[in-house]
């Protein structure tokens, strides 16, 4: 049996969505491979010229369907910039807030996606499980489960309800936990560290010339991280670290990939302790809203898979002229034959998993 | 005629087409698989025969090993996929 | 390296012109076409991430703007750490929009580029494989351009 | 009473009073000719008739228990990966069936929630098969239509044969054949034929590559798997289940428990566990429709029955697997006296089944090349190693014992 091509997807348990990635393999060694994609285009930015500004939220929160308010939220900070809108100090807390529990419940829907790739079903539902708990909370300041549409230009759409800390400092406590349980049968696990130690390995310099960024890159030790070093909101008075994993020196493997998002969440969970803890009174939007924007802006924050970016020009009129997106996933996926070159079939969902795709975002 | 007799004929028949086919079959895969059959036809023969343990041992060693023969021809001829491309 | 010696260093470079800092770690400039490539080349050392590459139709000629960010702090703001960027425009011509392709420099800029030639039809000279990448093979025209005639296509797409 | 004397009985009850009776009847009705149903009834009245009609009995009593077993087993094995992933399972019963025929109906419900759906769900089974048969057949068009067909025959068959061979105890037992236990693994090693000309057949790489897997992990599982077969064998000196379960009963380990094959023979027992797991392919050993890669494997392109047959044929090889298992080490359908020895047998399967069970929830899958290195590298050296332990308790223990009388160990 000679070199052949094998086309996964775009109907694929491997691909998490719809692309395509051609796989030449000989025997069951990968020699080569060509991912596709296209499967999932909309033309947001197409779409988002012919929108006006505001409107255009609703486009952002469906770019990523695990971990919309991110994406809106970058939109909306870089329109802020645009239109030179001062965010009020309790709405940037709300935001922060509303973030981090959007990356905890993307980083579960990732945990969840990633264990049938390796096998393991029952690691899906367990962390499934726990995401749900995170949607409550997301359901309960901005009333629906998966398109938030909460945050706003100016601010967020309405006050925190009533015991919302409460109940989230319960669900916090009780997903501690549960992190806890899960070291035994996940991190611990011989099947679990022989499927992922030393499977899709890359440096750190590799990964900073592919483009790759976020947990990823973190993955390979590199302290990285725009909530600190572009930071935006109130990352910088609140008190947190930024979580590194290396699986040798200088390169990651699927398996520090996986713990850098596991220490994540367990920051994430910091974060969000030390929001309430500071939290003032106020306003929740800002007074003075315009319609119109001229200029450009450029802004950069850190989304659940990466850097997400959003380059807007306006030319005076109520939409934007251009409004470019950059998908952290984009430039990863790209580099998918460099990092997979030379392991086995079996490697490919353990590698694409572990880097977390998500294909609303890449396709745009 | 003996019930035992009839069935050696029967058996023996369908020994002989399995090999017939395994001659001139067009596919590899399909030879082997007549092969196979032939291997456990035969083992019917010695159970026939009284010899039960041969038998078994003829479908363990003899019909086991046929999916390597079909692993060999697999990998060392070369097949087109029907409709499209080499494999 | 402060970022205002950075700005000292560039002002010196082949084609730049038009140098500010727009940000408190975001450096803008523009670049001629022809010594792009050059000026790219001698920023690898700092700017090990090709962020973002966006093609805009500024009707009637192109703008294509590079963002390059600074991971490894070689390039510092005062004393905070914040991340420097430059931001790098590069104005073309409307019949021949092509420009040196920066994919052999920064692997990251490959799928950038194909698709700002998609979506806008730049074409890059010396890329590995500039093919569509987000619309089918053969698709007709290059829609993000202003002039692009919305039609429907009889096509199996 | 063994299940052939009992059959023996009920087969010489019908032939006399239903079988002979109706033959004789056809016979009458076509006198001019010479009747093969007259030559049929006399047959019958003969002891070899008799036997036949036996053994026609107890194999399909025998098949109809372990039909039995499989609906059981495959419902164990919802229920329990169920509540190991924190929820609740199939609850399907055949009230709940009738008021949702009400409710479709477009009628007042006349149930409350909580008693409606509160069955244990074993229909659930029945109704998948139900939904299974009433699916469409698909062949693919390039596929190799007579290998296609095969494939799916041979896998099948050989399981569901397989369900007749192991003897729930020494009496209750559908086949004696002397070399019984390789008569099982002889019937396990035809089904990877299966499994390749299926795979290959499907004119589908996936397909493909999953045959291959599963000719590869035959390769390097079967060869260990027999050799910790063989210290059993060799200990008792037999191929027969009801000898090796005896030998098992003979010796007494601490406080005068029997000493079955687990406690000599550990090594034994771990490799031959590890190796039925990959026979039977079960997680973490199912590479060959590692759904993560090559979608289903081998079985991508089968729909409707056919896949239904094979799921039920891999529980079926499960079953048998776990049935050997017992035999070999566990002390087959020995236990204290008020249970029945086939009730023992039974539970020991099942404790062994929930005990797979309990790993393929628990533990993701493999690589291809990390199971080939198990197995030649890690199985292999340690099944000679137990061979080599037995040996020593045959032939050296029994010449030191002579010497030295030491307390009843070993």
């Amino acid at each position: 049996m000679a070199e052949m091509w094998i086309s996964m997807g775009p109907q694929h348990p491997m691909t998490h969505g719809l692309w395509t990635l051609k796989v030449k393999v000989d025997g069951e060694t990968i020699v080569d491979a060509d991912p596709e994609l296209g499967y999932l285009h909309r033309s947001v930015e197409k779409m988002g010229e012919r929108r006006k500004y505001f409107m255009n939220t609703t486009l952002t929160d469906r770019l990523c369907y695990a971990s919309s308010t991110t994406w809106t939220h970058c939109y909306t900070h870089t329109v802020e910039e645009l239109m030179e809108v001062e965010v009020p100090v309790r709405a940037q807390y709300i935001r922060t807030i509303m973030l981090e529990l959007q990356r905890l419940a993307s980083h579960l829907m990732w945990a969840g996606a990633y264990m049938p790739d390796l096998g393991h079903i029952t690691g899906a539902l367990y962390f499934w499980r726990d995401r749900e708990l995170f949607l409550n909370l997301l359901e309960l300041p901005s009333g629906s489960r998966l398109l938030y549409n909460f945050i706003r230009i100016g601010g967020v759409k309405r006050d925190l309800p009533n015991g919302f800390e409460e109940k989230t400092e319960r669900i916090l406590k009780l997903f501690e936990q549960r992190l806890d349980e899960y070291s035994d049968l996940f991190e611990n696990s011989k099947i679990f560290r022989m499927r992922t130690d030393d499977v899709g390995k890359f440096t750190a310099e590799q990964a900073k010339n592919f483009g790759i960024t976020g947990p990823n890159l973190r993955g390979c030790g590199t302290k990285f991280d725009l909530r600190k070093h572009d930071t935006y909101e109130i990352y910088e008075e609140i008190d947190w670290d930024i979580s590194t994993r290396e699986a040798g020196p200088g390169y990651s493997d699927c398996f520090s990939r996986y713990m850098v998002r596991i220490d994540e969440m367990k920051e994430s969970v910091r974060i969000i302790r030390d929001c309430f803890k500071k939290m003032p009174a106020g306003a929740t939007l800002a007074s003075r809203i315009p319609v119109r924007a001229h200029g450009e802006a450029f802004r950069r924050t850190e989304d659940s898979r990466g850097e997400a970016m959003m380059y807007v020009v306006g030319d005076g009129s109520d939409r934007p002229y251009r409004w470019k997106i950059k998908s952290p996933m984009f430039t990863t996926m790209s580099a998918c034959p460099h990092y997979l070159k030379g392991y086995k079939l079996a490697d490919i969902p353990a590698i694409m998993g572990s880097i977390d795709i998500c294909i609303g975002e890449t396709d745009k | 005629m003996d019930l035992v007799l009839l069935i050696f004929w029967f058996l023996a028949s369908l020994i002989l087409a399995s090999a017939w086919a395994v001659v001139n079959g067009n596919d590899i895969v399909h030879s082997v698989v007549w092969l196979a059959t032939v291997f456990l036809l035969t083992a019917c023969l010695f159970i026939i025969a009284d010899a039960e343990f041969l038998a078994v041992i003829q479908v363990l060693v003899y019909v086991g090993a046929i999916s390597v023969v079909i692993i060999f021809g697999i990998m060392l001829t070369k097949r087109t996929l029907k409709g499209g491309e080499d494999v | 390296m402060n970022i205002d010696e950075f700005m000292q260093q560039l002002s010196s470079s082949k084609g730049v012109s038009n140098i500010s800092k727009i940000r408190k770690n975001t450096v803008k400039l523009d670049l001629t076409k022809e010594e792009s490539l050059d000026f790219f080349v001698s920023i690898k050392s700092e700017f090990e991430h090709c962020s973002l590459i966006s093609a805009i139709d500024n009707q009637p000629d192109f703008e294509l703007v590079y963002h390059f960010s600074c991971m490894n702090q070689s390039i510092v703001v005062d004393d905070s750490n914040c991340a420097v960027m430059l931001e790098a425009h590069i104005y073309l011509k409307r019949e021949a929009p092509s420009v040196d392709s920066i994919a052999n420099i920064w692997f990251g800029a490959d799928w950038h580029e194909r698709e700002a030639f998609d979506l806008m039809g730049i074409y890059f000279i010396g890329h590995p494989d500039l093919r569509r990448v987000l619309l089918p093979e053969g698709f007709a025209g290059h829609p993000l351009r202003k002039d692009y005639v919305y039609e429907i296509h009889e096509e199996e797409w | 009473m063994s299940l052939f004397t009992a059959c023996r009985s009920m087969a010489e009850w019908t032939a006399e009073y239903l079988l002979i009776p109706i033959f004789n009847f056809q016979a009458g009705l076509f006198p001019p000719f010479s009747n093969p149903a007259g030559s049929v009834a006399d047959w019958l009245g003969t002891d070899g008739g008799l036997d036949t009609l036996a053994w026609t009995y107890a194999v399909n009593i025998a098949f109809m228990v372990g039909m039995t077993n499989l609906i059981l087993v495959i419902h164990l094995e919802r229920k329990i990966a169920a509540r190991i992933q924190d929820r609740r399972g199939p609850m399907l019963s055949l009230r709940s069936l009738r008021e949702l025929k009400e409710d479709l109906a477009g009628e007042a419900p006349t149930w409350k929630f909580k008693d409606n759906y509160s069955g244990i769900g074993i229909i659930q089974n029945l109704v998948d098969g139900i939904k299974a048969i009433t699916k469409e057949l698909i062949v693919p068009t390039k596929a190799d239509r007579f290998l296609f067909t095969m494939g799916p025959i041979i896998f099948i068959s050989s399981s569901v044969f397989l369900l007749v061979l192991f003897p729930l105890s020494d009496r209750f037992a559908a086949s004696s054949a002397p070399a019984g236990l390789m008569v099982i693994m002889a019937a396990f090693s035809i089904a990877p034929i299966g499994v390749l000309t299926s795979g290959w057949a499907s004119n589908n790489k996936y397909s493909m590559i999953g045959g291959m897997r599963s000719a590869a992990q035959l390769m390097a599982y079967e060869i260990p798997l027999l050799l910790s077969m063989a210290g059993v064998f060799l200990l008792a000196g037999s191929f027969d289940p009801v000898t090796i379960v005896e030998q098992q009963q003979e010796g007494t380990w601490l406080f005068g428990l029997p000493m079955w094959n687990i406690i000599p023979q550990f090594i034994g027992f771990i490799v031959f566990m590890i190796c039925i797991l990959a026979e039977v392919e079960r997680v973490p050993f199912d590479l060959p429709e590692a759904e993560a890669e090559l979608v289903e494997g081998w079985t991508t392109e089968y729909s409707g029955i056919r896949y239904m047959l094979f799921l039920a044929a891999e529980y079926i090889r499960g079953f048998a697997g776990a049935a050997v298992a017992t035999i070999l080490f566990l002390g087959g359908w020995a236990g204290p006296w008020p249970v029945p020895p086939e009730i023992w047998f039974l539970i020991k399967v099942y404790l062994i089944i929930i005990f797979w069970i309990f790993i393929r929830w628990s533990v993701p899958r493999i690589r291809t090349d990390q199971i080939l290195e198990l197995g030649w590298k890690k199985l292999l050296p340690l099944s000679l190693i137990n061979i080599l332990i037995v040996i020593l308790m045959v032939e050296i223990y029994p010449y030191f014992s002579n010497i030295i009388t030491l307390p009843e160990v070993f």
